[in-house]
């Protein structure tokens, strides 16, 4: 699935990647993904957080058709 | 009412003031975060701000309706793009019948901003780039 | 810095907020209070505020200057005379490095003022007229 | 000597009135002094405070000529 990204992970990948992940999809699935993936990313995605169709997830469990968007977000630094 | 807006333009502050003000509301207090010259000895020349915008906006917007229920007007605009020093980045601004509870409402209302809505800046100081700012 | 005044003609709130701004300060706070039409059941029409004008002035300065002195600019004033519907009757605004201490400390400008600053108002509510407000 | 006044005692009795006080003048004396020549205003000046030179005063003492400007504070109602 297409896992959008942002910021820092954006800058070193680009808007969005491809990743494989088998249902029940999680956050924690997402996460591991990513790193299997882009191993040096390991360090950013430790600290980020998943967000399901805008929302952040930690424990849900989601079927892929439930899934409209994926992201990914690395600590957040507005304000 | 509530007022949200991710904005590439320079924030109006003074707009943004009116629209929080009501006669129903005595109290308004207004934060707004301007670019910083230094932190420490760290000296910024500009950041850069992003945003997941439409997930940021969805975000602001529970944050501000959840004030707005207790009885509060509440404008959140945050800037993106490139920011020179004393740029606004963010305006918060509360109108409260009671200004103990505008100046509670406000301050939590940025201090939940900085923690979750999915915002980032990179900041280029004069020694490097740094996505966060100075550590 | 700091900048005192009472002032007979409407506060310009976009102005007062560019002189409290500054480069070296991130976190800007500020506090408007504005005439309120409605307090519980009493309604009002107008306010009028009077000022023993010099010491007014010399109070406001001893806050702004313990506030200023622990790292900030400030900025204070107040309205006197006729005032209207949603007109501002004052102005505080802080600018610090940390916006935690822009808001303590604006808050705790303007809980001195209503405490100890000899201004008065006079409330012409549609049933009576009050000084200092619905009890 | 020479007492300024405001709000509800302006009001009432103008910008000023004119006290006797005997030497050490003090607070208090200020205010028993306002209260026996206008009893009219017993409830306000209960409450009020006493400015002298502008600094607000309780329990210290002045002799005339340290005096330049004394005024009676009703309870504020600014911001």
């Amino acid at each position: 699935m297409e896992v959008k990204l942002f910021a820092i992970l954006a800058e070193q990948l680009g808007d969005q990647v491809h990743l494989k992940v088998s249902e029940p999809i999680t956050a924690d699935k997402i996460k591991q993904a990513m790193v299997a993936q882009f191993p040096q990313t390991m360090g950013v995605i430790k600290d980020s957080m998943v967000a399901v169709n805008q929302t952040f997830v930690t424990t849900e469990q989601f079927q892929a058709q439930q899934v409209n968007e994926i992201a990914l977000i690395p600590p957040v630094s507005g304000g | 009412m509530h007022y949200i807006a991710i904005s590439k333009e320079p924030l109006d502050v003074n707009a943004l003031y009116e629209k929080v003000k009501d006669p129903q509301f005595g109290g308004i207090v207004v934060f707004s975060g301007t670019v910083r010259q230094w932190t420490g000895d760290v000296e910024t020349q500009e950041i850069e701000y992003t945003a997941y915008e439409s997930m940021a906006i969805k975000e602001l917007t529970k944050l501000a309706v959840n004030i707005e229920q207790k009885g509060a007007n509440v404008v959140i605009v945050h800037r993106i793009g490139r920011l020179k020093l004393a740029d606004e980045a963010v305006f918060v601004g509360v109108a409260a019948a009671h200004r103990a509870e505008a100046f509670t409402w406000c301050e939590s209302l940025i201090d939940e901003l900085k923690q979750h809505v999915p915002i980032w800046k990179k900041e280029f100081d004069t020694d490097q780039i740094r996505w966060g700012g100075p550590a």
